[in-house]
């Protein structure tokens, strides 16, 4: 991609954000942390995990915002830090056009997350991928279980520290 | 602000249009069956599995359970470097490579700083349509075997082999490429490329009309797929569904206008959406009108392209590409419209490292699929095969 | 002409024309006191079935789908493939025969059976040509319509046999869809015997035959005879499991319907026997609508093609061909049609198809008392 | 080895004809099962489809195992899936073959090092008869292996396991690259 076509409508995307994030800022207050202004992409982060659904639903409902499209959820492992965390690309699809991200964190050991599978309908999956895959908790999920391995598999695979394990039912796993 | 227990099924109830939809008068008592539908079935489109609670033909529930062919997509790319993370993205929707790669260099090249040559942009847009034609020719076809006409199947398959050939003579791969290279592309287009292309354009056009003589005028083709699989715009956007099947839902929303990524913004191509005259806008067969007509436009995307794009003698398609790929530090996440949808990576890098901390697929049918829950509330066993095909799932996407 | 008037001193298996004398001849043919000829005559309906299922069944299937999709069909086994289909049955004697531990064996064996005797008996009053006919019945018509019904009790046996999930709904919307179709087939058909005047298959072949060829056919003499012909055919579709109707083996939803357990010889027998009830229902239409083995060739002046093609041989001829081009236009629809759904078709059958019947049933009535 | 194998392996002209007549006829009519896994499905079905028409041989794929002859393993196995397959191998009927078709069945392919839910060859779990290696392999390349399978089944005959025929077919088998050479050699002189 051009970096001349490039930064007239990042710097754009950047500035609607910060819009957003006064919005949030403004209700939410500390429960929200600084804008990230990178030109990649923009994010906050929720400091007060217990809020988060609250969050998300006035992002989704109010006027101003109308987060109605959620473009991803992504698991992270953050090993330096000792916790594993999410990451929402979120827009406005159609309305306002405006996008951002947000980021929530949690203990990596019995960490749990707001479910918001009941906001947007897509985090449903994606809430039970990242539980497959890192392990945390998603607390008011309608149906937290493994999606793509199977229910009996041992470990998180995307955790950096992960081991596979060595045999399944009986075939060999590893290499 | 709405509650969130009303949220999940305020708007769920698929409003029946028409005369097409059965209504089942529940007066008799009978038991319900668990039919297992898959991961071997001939119409699940590779290894699906669906639990279906039945009741006679009707299906009360089904579930979908994936993870059949999860290829562990992600762990890989955390694994190998940049470059070396595009073959697995071919694998992941083999049936678009070329779009899948294109998507995920977007993504690369927005943490990068690098200059991509004007002819580069041309020939990836070029490519890119292609595939979209050849992966929307399978769509199309499987779809009609769902529905029990075989022959479009085949005629679907014999014109796709025309663009495998040209594919192939571009990039020496029939289906998985690995053409589309971060920074730039494998190799130049080969001599005499636009004059077979347009040849094909050519070629193609009477076909497809052919193609909706066989399907979408057929009468019984529309009594299988018209008011069947409804879904509401509102609901399809929070499902955060993309690509034909938002389109199939009456919102004009297209990544290549929106997001304007490419040559895009400099070519003339219409959005395709339904108008309602034939289907009811968010049914089976709008999804698949969706499809026939973005054929149609992505051959005008492909003869445009063809003729805009600058010639250079000697031109080397990689004199862009970085000799060693390491992005600076941060998030991005990038996306590109897949024939599929919207297929997103978020990738993470430290900057210190040439292979990304974290890179997520967001695909386009994992999202799309994650809908067939509500979508075969009460259905017939026929329409459920209906929908699922209307999806038009690849499972190497879904479970990566 | 009179029925069944043998002339006991002449040659009646070489040279004569007489109605039935080859079959008649044929059955008084005892051999070491055995019943011999009556063993011919039940030999050939099979040996017949038999080999058209090998080479148009199957073989012309193949390749007729083959050549509709831009494709070549068989090739390899034999020159252009035509032992394809001898190659298939060869291998499917040599397949391990698998019963399902949790079936229940005594259906799941009598299922292919039924469906194949269901078959095959309908071919005893079909007749191959003036001189042959198995069993010249008074009912025949009325014999075939039943007979081919029997059918129904086999892929249910069949299906519920196999204990497959699959293969139950596969039995039950056959079941439900066979017994629907017979009410407009046999209305159909009965415009058909109201225009004859009779039921025995023979005479039906009689009453169309005359110098002008296919203008003595019922469905020339009577313009409203179209309606039961269409109606008959469609139904006829439906009765075979044949596309747009093939639901109850549809690959696409129900792995393969009724069938999906059975394996090697059971499974080449139930294919065997939708060939066979194929070309029985193309036969009955043409016989009911089309003349039977009457030659559609008329006479024009001085070229009497209706007189030299006209005889036995030529009979015999006329109804297969004519049952062979019913079997072509079944495959035609199949390979290019989608198939429709289990409500969609009982709607054609109860609200389309079985009122247009009675309507045709009542205009041929009128037609025959007040304007013929 | 029972009495009456000894007899039969004696393989006189009658049942050595036989045998030829029974093999001619299950390679002739080789059914595969219509069973995708993943990449290589679809250059399954395109061998399938009009331009490269595997009905030319006979194979013509069916939905149902238990009508099935060959089993045709395309693409990648998970862990998730194994069992399956296992289970579809079990319910088709003797004589079966399996097909690996791709590197991923033949081996786990790109997935060898870090796919911790991929089964490294699909051999780990059913017996495999004829290998067809690429990613994906090209049709041309899975009819080859389809000639591999015929050839395997002309090699069979009462009396004799899976495994001898196996190592006659290895012994008999031509090297295809000595054909291609006479045949380069042959285009260079003329």
């Amino acid at each position: 991609m051009g970096d001349t076509q490039e930064n007239i409508p990042q710097s754009g995307e950047v500035i609607a954000a910060k819009a957003v994030w006064q919005v949030i800022n403004e209700k939410f207050g500390d429960a929200v942390s600084e804008l990230d202004e990178n030109p990649f992409m923009p994010f906050f982060e929720v400091l007060k995990r217990e809020q988060w659904r609250d969050i998300a639903l006035f992002m989704r409902d109010n006027p101003k915002l109308r987060f109605t499209y959620m473009a991803c959820l992504s698991g992270v492992d953050y090993p330096e830090e000792r916790k594993l965390g999410i990451v929402c690309n979120l827009e406005s699809l159609g309305e306002l056009g405006h996008r951002i991200a947000v980021k929530v964190k949690c203990d990596r050991e019995g960490g749990i997350i707001p479910s918001v599978a009941k906001v947007w309908k897509t985090a449903d999956w994606h809430e039970r991928e990242a539980y497959d895959m890192y392990g945390m908790e998603f607390s008011g999920h309608p149906d937290l279980r493994r999606i793509l391995c199977p229910e009996d598999w041992e470990g998180y695979p995307l955790r950096k520290d992960y081991q596979v394990q060595e045999t399944y039912h009986g075939i060999k796993v590893p290499e | 602000m709405q509650e969130l227990g009303k949220a999940e099924h305020s708007s769920v109830r698929v409003t029946p249009k028409g005369d097409n939809r059965v209504i089942i008068e529940k007066d008799i008592s009978s038991e319900e069956m668990i039919l297992n539908m898959g991961p071997q079935h001939p119409s699940t489109h590779g290894v699906l599995r669906l639990e279906c609670k039945t009741d006679g033909e009707v299906v009360i529930e089904a579930e979908p359970y994936l993870g059949y062919l999860h290829r562990c997509f992600e762990k890989h790319a955390e694994m190998v470097d940049y470059p070396g993370v595009v073959p697995f993205v071919d694998r992941m929707d083999y049936l678009a490579s070329m779009n899948s790669d294109f998507a995920f260099c977007i993504a690369v090249e927005k943490l990068l700083d690098v200059e991509i040559p004007r002819r580069v942009e041309f020939i990836r847009v070029i490519v890119s349509e292609f595939n979209r034609i050849a992966s929307h020719l399978v769509a199309i076809g499987t779809y009609a075997i769902d529905l029990g006409a075989f022959t479009p199947f085949l005629f679907c398959f014999r014109d796709r082999e025309h663009i495998l050939n040209l594919l192939e003579w571009t990039s020496g791969a029939r289906m998985l490429y690995n053409y589309i290279l971060i920074g730039g592309v494998a190799y130049d287009f080969p001599e005499g490329f636009k004059e077979r292309a347009l040849e094909f354009v050519k070629y193609f056009r009477p076909k497809a009309l052919e193609l909706q003589k066989l399907l979408t005028e057929n009468e019984i083709f529309v009594k299988r797929t018209k008011g069947i699989g409804m879904m509401p715009a509102d609901v399809a956007i929070n499902y955060g569904w993309s690509g034909p099947m938002l389109r199939g839902s009456g919102v004009e929303w297209d990544l290549r206008k929106e997001d304007a990524y490419s040559i895009y913004p400099e070519l003339d191509f219409k959005v395709c959406v339904p108008d309602g005259r034939f289907s009811d806008i968010g049914d089976c067969l709008s999804r698949h009108l969706v499809r026939a007509m973005e054929m149609e436009e992505s051959l005008n995307i492909i003869e445009q392209s063809l003729e805009m794009m600058p010639e250079e003698d000697g031109f080397d398609p990689r004199a862009a590409i970085p000799k060693r790929i390491r992005p600076k530090a941060g998030e991005v996440y990038g996306r590109a419209e897949n024939p599929r949808g919207e297929l997103g990576f978020y990738i993470q890098s430290d900057g210190k490292s040439t292979s990304p901390l974290r890179c997520k697929a967001r695909s386009s049918c994992f999202v799309n699929l994650s809908a067939m829950k509500e979508l075969s509330l009460g259905q017939l066993i026929p329409d459920l095969v209906s929908i699922i095909g209307s999806i038009d799932i690849v499972l190497g996407e879904v479970d990566r | 002409m009179s029925t069944g008037a043998l002339l006991p001193n002449s040659f009646p298996l070489v040279m004569s024309t007489n109605l039935n004398a080859w079959s008649d001849a044929l059955s008084e043919l005892h051999l070491f006191g055995m019943p011999f000829g009556l063993i011919i005559i039940a030999a050939i309906p099979l040996v017949f079935i038999a080999l058209y299922a090998l080479t148009y069944g199957v073989y012309g299937e193949r390749k007729i789908s083959a050549f509709m999709q831009d494709r070549l069909g068989p090739m390899e086994v034999g020159k252009w493939g035509i032992l394809q289909t001898l190659a298939d049955i060869l291998k499917l004697l040599q397949k391990e025969d698998i019963v399902n531990k949790s079936a229940d064996k005594f259906l799941f064996v009598i299922g292919p059976g039924i469906l194949f005797v269901g078959a095959f008996l309908a071919f005893a009053v079909l007749p191959f040509g003036p001189a042959f006919i198995g069993a010249d019945l008074n009912v025949g018509l009325f014999y075939a319509i039943g007979i081919v019904a029997l059918e129904v009790v086999g892929i249910l046996a069949a299906g519920w046999g196999s204990n497959n999930k699959w293969a139950l709904y596969g039995a039950i919307r056959s079941v439900a869809q066979i017994v629907s179709y017979e009410i407009p087939a046999a209305i159909a058909i009965l415009c058909g015997a109201m225009m004859a005047g009779t039921l025995s298959m023979q005479q039906f072949n009689l009453l169309q035959q005359g110098e002008y060829g296919f203008l003595h056919f019922f469905l020339f003499q009577n313009p409203i005879a179209w309606l039961p012909f269409i109606i008959y055919f469609i139904a006829s579709l439906a009765e075979t499991n044949r596309a747009p109707f093939d639901i109850p083996e549809a690959e696409s939803e129900l792995v393969a319907g009724y069938f999906t357990e059975y394996t090697g010889m059971k499974f080449a027998v139930i294919f065997l026997a939708e060939y066979g009830s194929m070309f029985m229902v193309s036969a009955i239409i043409s016989i009911v609508f089309l003349g039977g083995w009457n030659s559609p060739l008329p006479n024009i002046g001085p070229l009497s093609l209706n007189d030299w093609t006209t005889g036995p041989v030529w009979g015999a001829f006329w109804i297969v061909m004519k049952g062979f081009f019913f079997i072509f236009v079944q495959m035609w629809l199949r390979w290019t049609l989608p198939r429709l759904r289990v409500d969609q078709l009982m709607h054609l059958c109860w609200k389309v198809l079985t009122p247009f019947a009675f309507v045709a049933f009542v205009l041929i009535a009128v037609w025959e008392i007040y304007v013929k | 080895m029972g009495l009456l194998d000894a007899k039969i392996s004696k393989h006189n002209v009658l049942v050595t004809s036989v045998d030829n007549v029974m093999n001619w006829a299950r390679l002739s009519s080789l059914w595969p099962m219509g069973f995708g896994l993943a990449c290589c499905a679809i250059e399954m079905m395109a061998t399938n489809a009009s331009n490269y028409d595997l009905e030319r041989f006979g194979i013509f794929p069916r939905a149902s195992p238990r009508q099935s002859d060959l089993m045709i393993v395309a693409g990648t196995v998970t862990m998730k899936m194994a069992e399956r397959v296992i289970r579809l191998y079990e319910q088709m009927p003797e004589p079966r073959y399996v097909l690996s078709m791709g590197s991923c069945s033949n081996c786990g392919g790109p997935y060898w090092k870090h796919g911790y839910h991929v089964l490294k060859g699909v051999d780990r779990i059913i017996p495999v008869d004829v290998y067809v290696p690429g990613c994906p392999p090209r049709p041309e390349s899975l009819i080859g292996g389809l000639m591999k399978v015929q050839e395997l089944i002309r090699m069979e005959q009462i009396g004799i396991s899976r495994a001898e025929a196996l190592k006659k077919l290895e012994e008999k088998s031509i090297d295809p690259g000595q054909l291609i050479q006479a045949a380069r050699k042959g285009a260079i002189a003329s």
